[in-house]
């Protein structure tokens, strides 16, 4: 394992490299394929921090909608311009905030999407990480539908269903990277810090790690609220990259999709869920020209699919992931060698 | 010499069943106490019951005098008292290192932000945790396996993994349960000798649980034997083996069928 | 300030939203109950059940019984080789692998019949003589909304016996309960769980129809939400217990409606909110359902 | 009846059954006796094949069934009594039964035998609609005596059957162990409790550490000397 | 020498021959929500526009040059729309987008393609409040027209004054069309006895149908107005008829779908709605078209959305022939000059500054399974485009 200073250099330069890769590509590349780059970034930045809770803590949150939600929306209310506020219906800053005539820079607005979407999973996650397995799975997944439930009726800050647009559009390549990159190493620390080695102690057996002193909760609570504040600053870039926002966007699907990507590329593992967001990506952006000349809609989600169910059938932990000792159902005679 | 964990009047009810009933127990500091007993006589379940991984019915443990009746496992492990497991539950999918260096939990000081930093105490800490590791991987005769899954390790060591893990928690008491489970002949000897030398090495007080007779009879000092949830004779090996109740206890009244 | 015959009338739509719930969370909860599978795939029967009855009864013209007959038999077909085209090879391996496999097998179906069918919803002619109004001082309803809490109830009352009385049965609920011994009694469990697809499938397929018939369009994503709330209904119910799924149904159904019915309109939006919210309230409260047996943690 | 030669088992790596040959009479009952963890389980769960062995040969009625599937032994005749009984607790007592007879075929012999299960054992008659989750031990181990022989054995596996019973149930379980053997069943049993096994078994082997340590008829296992140095050591 | 004059008679010819298709094609990108909800009213506004494309290709193309369509289908998803104009605009150099029958939509894509300087026109995305917010050009009339000619056709013709009001809260339009239905009705004296709210992806009803025949029971209600997008106007049709209700059902231009009658059946009788023609009238254009669309297509148009997306390819041909050049800084004085355009959908002029065009309302009822015109109307009152969030 690398471990101190070294391996931090090697993270600079490896951060100085992106930055140069975005720079170069800011140059040479069209808006479009930049477009593709911003969105393979941000959907690394939900899947890398859904790995932390669901890879590393082994808790299968469904749950990431949710704070993505909880990110957009707060970072889209401190951003949004004064000019428009009136337009849109949306309310000025209270006074704590900055008052009436103060709009937020864009990064610590997505700073502060990111803390409300660690404080939302705080208070969701002290009832709702007691459960266990699927339990867990079927009420983060509530969790959700929760949230899109309030974004639609918390009309005077969100405008309801009909979604807030015109957005200023912020996001761009290099916010996008420096926040993969922040993501990363966070995320790469705590994994190599005692407080990832609970986490996956936790993963592993529950009671085991709870007899060598790890306190099951805290480490629960832990990765969910890391996980959530990366989601948050994930959504808040979505929503000032694609500048319009609804409830909607933030649902079931959104959720599978990411939880997709991470067990797709493999769960537990540093660059397993960056494969799998860009892999994903990729295969659905260089799909789309042959779904359009064919005109068959839908085919890209078909193979999409059959390749889910492909990867899971012949190498069920990812594309990069290991084979872990994991608890089995036997059914005959198969449990012994 | 102190008393270090104390257990008074313990009961543990399943439903209708009563797993343990009225156990006691006075471990002395430094001494390793055996636990024995047919299948199904509630060993685990009083192991359970000291680590609180169960809560009990009825009764009180102490632990250098706190009342830990209530505690929580990770809270009954960061004051000393930590255990292995029968059914090896090791953290399967990591390498030997990480399961030792998990271990060292309730030891490790350094803060979130200075692990995010990599500050230099959190750094030295780390360092710390290497050596103390390495330290226990020596002693267990490991290094080689270091950077190996624990699960893809063979058998015996996997067990002497599940004990070097629990040393590195650094107990004042150690809980055994069945550690030379699954090992053969010669390996439960050798295991017997390891034993012996960390309890000197770091002035361990244990209690064992064991099927293994010979194993138990030459490590511990006294030895208790549990029958239907409740301690049925106490004192030395040798007093053990010519006890007619455990005699019985073990293989059946000799007139019940006959 | 309500009138009874409003009230009873609600009653009526929550009861008959319930039944479709509970007929879905039917298959669902013997399918968890054996394997610890959160079935999305169970969501896309529906869709294939509606359309397969559309295709054979509006279009080939095989008459009403026939149809549902055939619909049954092909939702059980396609129950039993989703089971062992994918689910029996990953039988052992980690649980997400066979969660992540049924949403790819949704996804699979769902557009597999956009593409197929049309993304356009389909209309759906409810047969006339299940279209016939009944207008009482009390209610108003019609044949459609009788047949399906008649046939619900007896889909219910018939897989219940099922399970109770016949050895197939008795077989399936002692492998959900402990798949180790039930193989030592000389179950065959791989054909225990083929045959619980094969119902539950079978039961979703028939449900499309009913859907169709009530509601009167089909599309081909109608299953997706109704799949997800059936297996609400199935946690909220006590997940393996065949009761539990029922009364989950129900207490979905008629939440869903009379919450719309009795707060003022503006809450409609929190439709689906509520359904969720009763679902975390239970997950907290009684984490094993209202019906469920509370589930052993072994250490 | 049946045959076992040099058996071996092992959990992944580690062998928990070694070298072991056994061989069991028509009509006979015969113990396998030896302590905590010596892989008694083990080798009745390889004769039932829910467990594969790594080398060794089973035959049973000079048929070699080393590689049959655990639902084909049945329908052969071998029926295992699991440790810990292995109820279906959610289940009646009536169901449970009537899962013993799940590979027969035939509703009036399945009744047929029932009846006599319930002539045997008349409290699991009394108790016949109740949750199994309900009994008490005994009846409970009861239960699952009734539920293998609803099988129709000729070869009844049972695995502690005495485990955590009190000695009079115990008593009366061995009454019952033998009037199943008197109707013609051939019996295997694992017991913990020597004394009790030997006082009811025709022959008997003693395994220590997954390995064979003693056999012979009860008579010269009787002393009791050899085997408590198993159990005990010494 | 004869050699020499045959081969440059073939070099001339070809060079002719090339100099129409050899020309570079002017790039119109159609972006549509081809597969989703909107599919049903967004799939005749695709066939429209490619009818269009090819007729004027058939007619020698635009300033000598063929039209190409780029149609992009962005699956009712925000990131796909964002994806699909960028891709247009970068890649494919288009020189303007036509797209979507609904605002949600539009709001999206047309701001971003008014950063790039490049002419938005929609065919059937109806808020009026549309280019003030995104700057597109509207191919259709605005919400506040087609509440207000129902509000009329309500209270003056049939004298019907107490209204329920069905909103679809999931969806921007339908929150418009709605409020200005509100305001409209308060205006001509009528009374809006109570609101109701649903979201598009419901399929059950009952809960609203049961409460509204308490209100008609109770007498408290005459007729009611439902802004449903065209997924669900049949569904909700049927529901309430066969949920008891009885009073008339009035709707707005998502009801213009087959879907109507094909999921309505017997309930969609006397339904009456506004949109923007009717495929039903006689007059030769709207005939010719029919046949052509047939022709192409081999059914018939699907609704009043086929010939909207017809015309706002033809709108956008007439305002770079205006504009003479196809350059998108160019097109928006085209688009400007546009005025008394005979359209499929009806007559398109854009008054001074404004985007939106003045057209008056087909009100149609269904009359044995058929959608009839029963009035044309021309708005007395307009609702503020303000009203509307």
């Amino acid at each position: 394992m690398k471990q101190g200073i070294r391996a931090e250099w090697y993270f600079l330069l490896g951060g100085l490299l992106l930055f140069g890769g975005a720079f170069l590509a800011t140059q040479f590349l069209n808006r479009y394929l930049l477009y593709i780059l911003v969105l393979m970034g941000i959907y690394s930045i939900a899947t890398v921090s859904l790995n932390l809770t669901n890879g590393y803590a082994g808790l299968f949150s469904l749950g990431h909608a949710a704070f993505m939600a909880i990110g957009a929306y707060t970072s889209t209310l401190l951003t949004f311009p004064l000019a428009l506020r009136e337009a849109y219906e949306l309310p000025m800053l209270p006074a704590f905030l900055g008052g009436p005539n103060f709009v937020w820079p864009f990064f610590p607005a997505i700073c502060m999407g990111g803390v409300l979407a660690s404080v939302a999973a705080l208070l969701i996650g002290a009832p709702v990480l007691r459960l266990r397995g699927h339990y867990l799975s079927v009420a983060s997944l509530g969790f959700v539908v929760i949230v899109t439930t309030l974004a639609k009726t918390m009309k005077g800050l969100t405008r309801g269903p009909m979604g807030i647009s015109a957005i200023p559009s912020y996001t761009n390549i290099y916010w996008t990277y420096l926040w993969l990159l922040i993501t990363v190493y966070v995320i790469w620390r705590i994994v190599n810090s005692r407080f990832g080695r609970a986490m996956m102690a936790l993963r592993e057996d529950e009671t085991a790690a709870q007899v060598l002193g790890v306190y099951p909760m805290k480490y629960k609570l832990m990765s969910f609220v890391v996980g959530a504040f990366f989601a948050g600053v994930a959504g808040g870039l979505y929503a000032h990259f694609t500048k319009a926002i609804r409830p909607f966007e933030f649902s079931f699907f959104l959720t599978f999709q990411i939880v997709v990507m991470l067990i797709l590329g493999g769960m537990g593992t540093t660059a397993g869920p960056i494969v799998g967001a860009v892999s994903l990506l990729t295969l659905r952006y260089a799909l789309k020209p042959l779904e359009e000349h064919l005109k068959i809609y839908g085919l890209i989600e078909i193979i999409y699919a059959v390749l889910l169910i492909v990867v899971m059938l012949f190498k069920p932990e990812g594309l990069v992931g290991q084979k872990r000792g994991v608890k089995k159902i036997t059914v005959g005679g198969k449990s012994s060698a | 010499m102190a008393t270090i964990l104390k257990v008074e009047g313990l009961w543990k009810n399943f439903g209708g069943l009563t797993a343990v009933s009225d156990y006691f127990l006075e471990l002395p500091e430094g001494e390793i106490y055996g636990l024995i007993g047919p299948n199904g006589a509630g060993k685990t379940t009083v192991f359970n019951l000291i680590s609180g991984v169960l809560k009990p019915s009825k009764g009180r443990i102490l632990f250098q005098g706190i009342d830990i009746t209530w505690f929580r496992p990770d809270q009954i492990a960061a004051l000393g008292l930590t255990r292995t497991f029968q059914n090896l539950r090791l953290f399967p999918s990591l390498t030997v290192e990480m399961n030792l260096r998990i271990a060292y939990h309730t030891h490790a000081r350094s803060g979130f932000l200075a692990a995010l930093l990599s500050t230099p105490s959190f750094f030295r800490e780390e360092k710390e945790i290497g050596q103390k590791v390495d330290r226990i991987l020596e002693l267990f005769e490991m290094s080689d396996f270091r950077e190996e899954i624990a699960s893809s390790l063979p058998y015996g060591w996997q067990r002497k993994l599940d004990i070097a893990r629990a040393l590195v928690c650094e107990p004042q008491v150690l809980l055994l349960d069945e550690p030379s489970a699954g090992m053969n002949t010669k390996e439960a000897e050798d295991l017997a000798v390891l034993i012996r030398r960390i309890h000197e090495e770091f002035r361990l007080t244990m209690m064992v649980v064991e099927h293994r007779m010979p194993f138990v009879m030459g490590l511990a000092s006294r030895i208790q034997v549990l029958d239907y949830g409740s301690v049925i004779a106490f004192g030395t090996p040798e007093e053990i083996r010519n006890n007619q109740k455990v005699i019985e206890a073990y293989l059946g009244v000799g007139d019940l069928i006959a | 300030m309500f009138s009874w015959s409003y009230f009873l009338q609600q009653t009526m739509n929550g009861v008959i939203l319930g039944c479709i719930y509970a007929l879905l969370a039917l298959g669902m909860t013997v399918v968890y109950g054996i394997l610890r599978l959160i079935n999305f795939a169970h969501g896309a029967l529906i869709t294939v059940g509606a359309f397969f009855v559309y295709f054979i009864f509006f279009r080939a013209g095989i008459n009403l019984a026939a149809s549902l007959l055939l619909v049954l038999g092909f939702g059980g077909l396609m129950g039993l080789l989703l089971d062992v085209i994918a689910y029996r090879k990953l039988r052992g391996g980690p649980e997400v692998a066979l969660l992540i496999t049924s949403l790819g097998f949704y996804t699979f179906v769902e557009n597999f019949m956009k593409m197929v069918v049309s993304p356009q919803p389909y209309s759906f002619k409810t047969p006339a003589y299940l279209a016939v109004m009944y207008k009482t001082s009390l209610l108003t309803f019609r044949s459609i909304d009788v047949f399906i809490i008649v046939s619900s109830l007896l889909i219910m009352f018939i897989f219940n016996l099922f399970v109770k009385k016949t050895r197939m049965g008795i077989a399936m609920r002692a492998t959900a309960e402990n798949l180790e011994v039930a193989h030592l009694m000389g179950i065959e469990v791989n054909r225990v769980i083929a045959l619980a697809f094969a119902l539950g499938s079978a039961i979703a397929a028939f449900t499309g129809f009913l859907w169709g018939a009530k509601y009167g369009q089909i599309a081909y994503d109608m299953g997706f939400l109704t799949g997800v709330k059936a297996f609400v209904a199935v946690v909220v119910g006590g997940v393996g217990s065949i009761p539990g799924a029922m009364v989950g149904g129900f207490v979905l159904g008629l939440a869903e409606i009379l919450s719309i019915a009795f707060l003022p309109t503006r809450f409609a939006e929190y439709r689906d909110g509520i359904v969720f919210g009763i679902l975390i309230l239970v997950l907290l409260l009684r984490p094993s359902g209202l019906m469920g047996v509370k589930e052993e943690v072994r250490v | 009846m049946l045959k076992v030669e040099n058996l071996t088992v092992k959990y992944g790596v580690i062998p928990a059954v070694m070298n072991v040959s056994l061989t069991v009479g028509r009509g006979q009952i015969v113990a396998i006796l030896g302590a905590n963890g010596a892989g008694k389980t083990t080798t009745l769960k390889a004769i039932m094949g829910v467990l594969r062995p790594a080398s060794g040969q089973i035959s049973y009625q000079g048929e070699d069934i080393t590689h049959m599937s655990p639902s084909n032994r049945v329908r052969k005749g071998i029926a295992l009594v699991p440790e810990g009984r292995g109820i279906f607790n959610r289940l009646t007592v009536e169901e449970n039964l009537l899962l013993g007879a799940y590979s027969r075929s035939g509703n009036d012999v399945i009744m047929k035998d029932l009846k006599e299960v319930y002539a045997l054992f008349p409290r699991l008659e009394e108790r016949k609609k109740q949750i199994a989750g309900t009994l008490s031990g005994g009846e409970q181990q009861m239960l699952a005596l009734g539920r293998g022989l609803m099988s129709k054995p000729q070869l009844l596996l049972l695995d502690e059957p005495s485990l955590g019973l009190a000695p009079l149930v115990v008593r009366e379980l061995y009454a019952t162990i033998s009037r199943i053997r008197e109707q013609g069943v051939t019996i295997l049993l694992v017991e913990q409790s020597a004394a009790v096994a030997l006082g009811a078994s025709d022959y008997a082997y003693v395994l220590e550490s997954g390995s064979l340590k003693l056999s012979g008829k009860p008579e010269e296992l009787k002393s009791l000397e050899d085997v408590k140095r198993v159990y005990l050591g010494g | 020498m004869k050699k020499w004059f045959v081969l440059g008679f073939v070099v001339l010819f070809l060079s002719v021959a090339f100099s129409v298709y050899a020309q570079e094609p002017i790039k119109i990108g159609v972006v549509m929500g081809l597969t989703g909800p909107w599919a049903s009213i967004d799939t005749p506004a695709t066939n429209g526009a490619k009818l269009a494309a090819e007729e004027i290709n058939k007619a020698g193309g635009v300033l000598g040059r063929p039209i190409e369509l780029k149609i992009v289908d962005t699956k009712a998803d925000e990131g796909e729309t964002v994806a699909a104009v960028i891709r247009l605009i970068e890649n494919e150099k288009v020189s303007a987008l036509v797209g979507y029958c609904d605002t949600h939509w539009v709001n999206i894509a047309a701001p971003l393609a008014r950063e790039y300087g490049v002419t938005f026109v929609t065919p059937g995305a109806t808020h009026p409040r549309i280019p003030e917010r995104t700057g597109a050009w509207l191919a259709c009339f605005g919400d506040n027209a087609q509440a207000a000619a129902i509000a009329e056709y309500a209270v003056k013709d049939l004298g019907l004054k107490k209204g329920a009001i069905w909103v679809d809260t999931a969806v921007d339009f339908s929150v418009a069309v709605c409020a200005y239905f509100a305001d409209a009705l308060k205006h001509y004296g009528g009374e809006v006895v109570y609101e109701d709210y649903f979201e598009t992806n419901w399929t059950d009803f009952s809960s609203m149908v049961a409460r509204l025949k308490e209100y008609q029971d109770k007498g408290e209600v005459d007729f009611v107005y439902v802004g449903a997008i065209p997924s669900n106007c049949g569904l909700i049709a049927k529901q309430l008829r066969e949920g008891g209700v009885t009073v008339p059902m009035f709707g707005e231009d998502g009801f213009d779908t087959p879907l109507l009658v094909e999921t309505g059946g017997e309930a969609a009788e006397g339904v009456v709605f506004a949109t923007h023609m009717s495929l039903e009238d006689q007059t030769p254009i709207i005939q010719n078209f029919k046949n052509a669309y047939q022709a192409m297509f081999g059914t018939l148009p699907e609704n009043a959305f086929a010939a909207l997306g017809y015309d706002a390819i033809k709108v956008l041909a007439k305002a770079i022939e205006l504009a003479g050049s196809d350059d998108p800084k160019k097109i928006p004085e085209g688009l400007a000059q546009i005025k008394g355009f005979e359209g499929v959908s009806g007559t398109i002029s854009y008054e001074a500054g404004s985007q939106v065009p003045n057209k008056s309302v087909a009100v149609i009822e269904v009359k044995g399974g058929k959608f009839t015109t029963v009035k044309q109307i021309a708005p007395e009152y307009m609702p503020d485009p303000k009203l509307a969030k």
